[in-house]
């Protein structure tokens, strides 16, 4: 029960799984010696949960099941889902989720059909592990989240860990599904989020089904990732005045627990979506557009959508500051929702 | 003085080709018949490039074909009733009818269908290849040799002496080689000598397009110089050729040889699919082409080795015609429509997923 | 003011840019010497409308500025990329939406972020045209319909044309417009859709501007493509039962009218929303989230959210019939709202 | 017995190259003193390659870097001032800070900046080039050769005698050309022999990975081959031979010649980025490269044909020093921070789509 990052429980996720099975494998740009631009790829934790720096993944299992993959994301995925259709249980990283979009044919139209054009004789256990996200000074490139092009689409899962369980849960989940998922992990989380793995070697939390993250009945908050952080920092201080937040993690993207979601709102009768993402076409649309057609009767208020502009994302740090949603647009939105406005 | 056993094997890549040029002439019929909807991509006088390579194939060997490939489809051992039910879009069909009729294959036969994007089954190959060199790996028949430093290795290993791998099978088009998706797969499988190979089906056009705008060298198989790869031109048109250079390139690969890249020269002897007229090519074009038919190319040499045997053909035609009849015979007669909602079942294996789908759909329809 | 089809308009629009700029040129696969694989890049109309089959499009501009691109998505929307910020005003087909997902990098994060990478010296005057949507018997890839993901992306328009005087207007805007659009247009509408072409060589319908179809108090359709047609025969049959319905056309995608979309509710107290591309994450859970938003205090009873299901594209000409929202989908989602249950 | 003009020449070519170091190690220097933020890309060791290459960049050719080509750019004519206000990410930047401070370009000079997707801009690079080709054949100095049935024309066309056109610089890394957007460019240049000169800087790793995992082949220029282009390997820290073989290339390109592959074999001595330790390589590859410092090589060749002059070095170093200087002063003290909000009004060029976006923002945080 050791204490440690969320980058760490992947890694340990990783590990455990390929203990377990070997036909799961690793492929990544600098995922073998290196051990991954974020080192996700290279060390299981120690019994204190900080990194065991004797022995990489790459040596305990060697370099055909860690393997230092081209510059070519078509290869990467497209040869992870061969090797899928061989037998195997492929985990590929895309370096930054921004280079995703090289590799999007594969994903849409060769993952993501596979079961539906083999009148479900094929699966494609894949899993894509990818980190996304900014606030961490990465620019154009390395801060975009581009999970909702894959939400809307078909036959991918999509998901994303906020809490060390989550990341061990959600990752075992998805390396044995027999369906390819998308794992999108916030660059920021890596090491700011910490907690008590699970010890069990088969925790799994099982897919559409959202974490109620803080219990409320004044608002509900749905937000995951790093905007997840700065919604609970928002919640403590609505807190502190007396108003009784609820928040929501979703886990899963794709399918959404629209229970959980709709259930909340129909008790506290506000809603407010927080996501980094583009405003338009994004998950706060999604959420808003299911909460108002679940709960319609129930609500006080207009669900509020916060997201980041429809332009690129600025380096700046005080542009990227000006870009994403801050604890102070979260508490200025719900407390226009509580105004009933 | 004809060489029975010699015989026997040319009448065994005869038979597929056979077939495969009456099937394909008689789905064109049924096509313009009104008998199926869609289209029909149809591969007549691209035979002998198909069928030399797929008689190649093992179980367990995965076949990434294109648009164009009912020829290695057959080779490998479809039947006509599969491929009636498939482009009838009947419940029999591999795909459940969910797919176009023109992009398929068949699980049953390790064949995986084409969605429709052009050379992206061609990266799926090399997957599969790396797949088979991490078997051959795990079975400890692959030796990996480092440098010096022990930092390098990729594509330095030397597989157990007598020891096959099964190899992975992927066929294009000429016009495929301009995408990235190619050079990507032919690179990868380059670096770690990928038991894959590569057949490159150069019909001059790709669409409407001319070969010179697609392909700026002279040979498609000058691209192999890329990936240090052999790469080798043949006529593709002459099935014993197709055969022999393919069967040494898969001997090769199952051998930790490494990959090839195979230009086989042919000819769709028709539009890009029926309902393309293909006024872009000029007639002298298509009648010199038909001229090396593959069927007479074949009768040819076996005439000239004395082998041709106009009664053992008769029976093969007979026997093939009698299992189309028969084909088309169930197909329209026998055969199952699918449900209209069956493709809410399937497009997830974990079967939760899919009642996500279909109970969305139930909200919206029921 | 000849009578037309709408991809004759298209073509009309493409010719008469061509003759006034000439660094208007058009590339794709098998644009040149064929035409387009729909004939959008063949013929200009003659007076009756129909196409004058004398001179070809690459006749008369020439293989250079009707050049027919190699097998290669990322060479045609990466150079034409390359050729606007040379100067030159591309327009690049793509022949199926489906196979937009190959070109994927270069558009969001080459075409949509010229501008902003370079402070604004430099812009995109790139248009993308591609033929997208199903009840054609296209089957996975030859009807999808991506267009959300690049709504939600940055720097890119996306517009649509539902009449063959919006066809040419929206061409032009696109087309005379230093920045990306990605021009989307309805395979089933290429002929099924006559009108009068407008004779005004610079008729320009405005980027963002709503076209409403059809005027109405009880209820509001939005709708384009396909799915508009549909809407308007489900108008038809309501108008006789006596309701009234006010049908939208939003025209562009992003940025979308939203002033007209939620006056409109406004005035109506109710909304469907009808498209064909995948439910999760898309048109209607956008057009659904904007109009909670803006019309909360005006609604009457939930916005109606029709798609199609989150699977592939089925073939089977029956199971393509249950994937798409029906006339009778849409009669069923305007009779639950008209009940305001 | 030196020869004056030579002498001047080599100079010329010098003074970038050194600019090219000092301004590189500085950055180093103040990026590791926390004076900047995001993280900076080295290019120390590859000067000679860039320089001898952006030298003969004219006015209206494009420069499409990647993340490492600082060289070209002096070369190019972008001041310390420039560079300095990029990485302090300024407002008088290129980018107005919006972008990486790494990843840069300068739209004065005609430079674009990568986006960050390694081998985008090289097929950019391309596109630019067809329009060059378009601007040449709309001057009337292009001539179409149709083969005989008038079908087919493409790359097969003729240049006025004399006539130049502008050319396109690519540059990239070995790690790049495992990428298809490299393929599709090479490719689409090779079919129209467009005017473009494709630069691999071939320094042996893409990040961590080395060569061999990117590249099958024994040198990057074998790949020239797949698209019918000249390619040729040379020594990248040799800025004579750089110059050289690019200059020929390049009028090559200019005069109708089509386009051409060059390797140029060279080394970054330090990380990946300056937040890389770059351990994955040995201390004596690194130490053995250090000895081809450009620089010194440079200094090699001159003393040789006895040019090498220590008082023009001292004066050249010495001015090159005082510009840099002026410029940390001036971006330390002098430039201004952009405006936090002002990445909301240069999205797009018509502007009241940018201001749908700053209202949307409004709404959110004003
Ligand atoms: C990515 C992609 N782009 C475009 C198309 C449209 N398309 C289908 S087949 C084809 C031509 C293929 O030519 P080739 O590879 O030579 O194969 P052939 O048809 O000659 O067998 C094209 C352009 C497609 N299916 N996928
Ligand atoms: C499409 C894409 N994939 C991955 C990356 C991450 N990445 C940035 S630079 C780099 C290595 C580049 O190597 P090379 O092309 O050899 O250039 P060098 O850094 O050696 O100059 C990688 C993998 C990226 N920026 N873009
Ligand atoms: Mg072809
Ligand atoms: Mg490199």
């Amino acid at each position: 029960m050791a204490e440690m990052t969320l980058i760490q429980a992947i890694t340990d996720t990783m590990w455990s799984e390929m203990e377990r099975d070997e036909k799961v494998f690793v492929l990544g740009q600098d995922c073998g010696r290196y051990g991954g631009v974020f080192k996700a790829t290279a060390w299981k934790s120690q019994e204190d949960g900080s990194p065991d720096q004797s022995e990489k993944m790459y040596d305990r299992f060697g370099p055909l099941r860690v393997l230092d993959a081209p510059l070519a994301e078509n290869a990467i995925i497209g040869g992870a889902i061969g090797s899928a259709i061989a037998g195997y249980r492929p985990i590929a990283e895309i370096q930054f989720m921004d280079f995703i979009d090289c590799a999007m044919g594969h994903i849409v139209n060769q993952a993501g059909v596979m079961s539906f054009k083999t009148n479900g004789s094929w699966c494609c256990p894949l899993t894509i592990r990818t980190p996304f996200g900014g606030d961490i000074g990465g620019g154009i490139t390395h801060s975009q989240s581009n999970e909702a092009w894959f939400c809307h689409a078909a036959g991918l899962i999509v998901m994303t860990p906020s809490t060390v369980e989550d990341a061990a849960g959600l990752l075992r989940t998805a390396i044995r599904c027999d369906d390819p998922v998308l794992f999108i992990e916030h660059k920021k989380l890596y090491r700011s989020v910490k907690g008590e793995a699970p010890t069990d070697p088969d925790f799994m939390v099982p897919i559409g089904k959202a974490r109620i993250h803080q219990s409320g009945s004044d608002i509900t908050f749905v937000a995951y990732g790093n905007m997840l952080i700065r919604a609970m920092e928002a919640t403590r201080i609505l807190q502190k005045e007396g108003v009784s937040v609820e928040v929501i993690d979703p886990r899963t993207l794709w399918p959404l627990d629209l229970d959980t979601i709709v259930n909340s709102v129909c008790k506290t009768g506000r809603c407010v979506v927080i996501s980094e993402s583009h405003s338009s076409y994004g998950f706060s649309s999604e959420i808003a557009a299911r909460v108002q057609e679940g709960a319609f009767w129930n609500l006080l208020s207009p669900i509020r959508m916060i997201s980041a502009p429809d332009t690129p994302y600025p380096f700046d740090p005080a542009m990227e500051k000006a870009y994403l949603p801050s604890v102070e647009t979260i508490l200025k939105a719900a407390k226009g929702a509580m105004e009933n406005d | 003085m004809t060489d029975p056993t010699k015989s026997k094997e040319s009448y065994a890549l005869f038979r597929p080709m056979l077939k495969t040029r009456l099937l394909d002439e008689r789905m064109r019929k049924l096509f313009r018949q009104g008998r199926f909807k869609g289209t029909y991509f149809s591969a007549v006088g691209q035979e002998a490039t198909n069928v030399g390579t797929g008689t190649h194939m093992r179980e367990g060997d995965i076949l990434a074909p294109s648009h164009r490939q009912l020829g290695a489809m057959v080779a490998r051992g479809i039947t006509a009733k599969r491929v009636m039910a498939q482009v009838y879009s009947k419940a029999e069909s591999p795909d459940g009818a969910q797919q176009h009729p023109c992009h398929f294959g068949d699980p049953q036969l390790d064949i995986v269908s084409p969605t429709g994007h052009v050379a992206i089954q061609v990266v799926l190959a090399a997957g599969a290849a790396y797949a088979y060199l991490m078997d051959a790996w795990r079975e400890g028949k692959v030796k990996i040799n480092w440098d010096k430093e022990g930092i390098v290795w990729a594509g330095n290993w030397t597989l157990e002496e007598g020891h096959e791998m099964n190899c992975a099978f992927s066929f294009f088009g000429d016009g495929a080689t301009a995408k990235g998706d190619f050079h990507e797969s032919l690179n990868f499988a380059g670096i770690h000598k990928l038991p894959v190979v590569y057949v490159c089906e150069n019909n001059l056009w790709a669409e409407s397009a001319h070969l010179t705008e697609n392909v700026p060298t002279e040979k498609v198989s000058d691209r192999a110089a890329a990936y240090g790869m052999p790469g080798i031109t043949i006529d593709g048109n002459d099935i014993f050729e197709v055969n022999r250079v393919v069967g040494e390139a898969v001997r090769r690969a199952r051998r930790g040889g490494g990959p090839t890249l195979i230009e086989c020269m042919t000819y769709r002897w028709y539009g890009h699919s029926e309902i393309d007229p293909a006024d872009y090519r000029t007639e002298e074009e298509v009648a010199k082409w038909k001229e090396r038919d593959p069927l007479l190319v074949f009768r040819a040499t076996m005439e000239e080795r004395g082998e041709w045997d106009e009664e053992i053909v008769a029976k093969i035609e007979a026997e093939i015609n009698e299992e189309i009849d028969e084909a088309i015979d169930w197909v329209e007669e026998e055969s199952t429509d699918p449900q209209p909602d069956q493709f809410l079942d399937v497009t997830f294996r974990t079967s939760s997923l899919n009642e996500v789908v279909r109970r969305e759909w139930e909200k919206r329809d029921g």
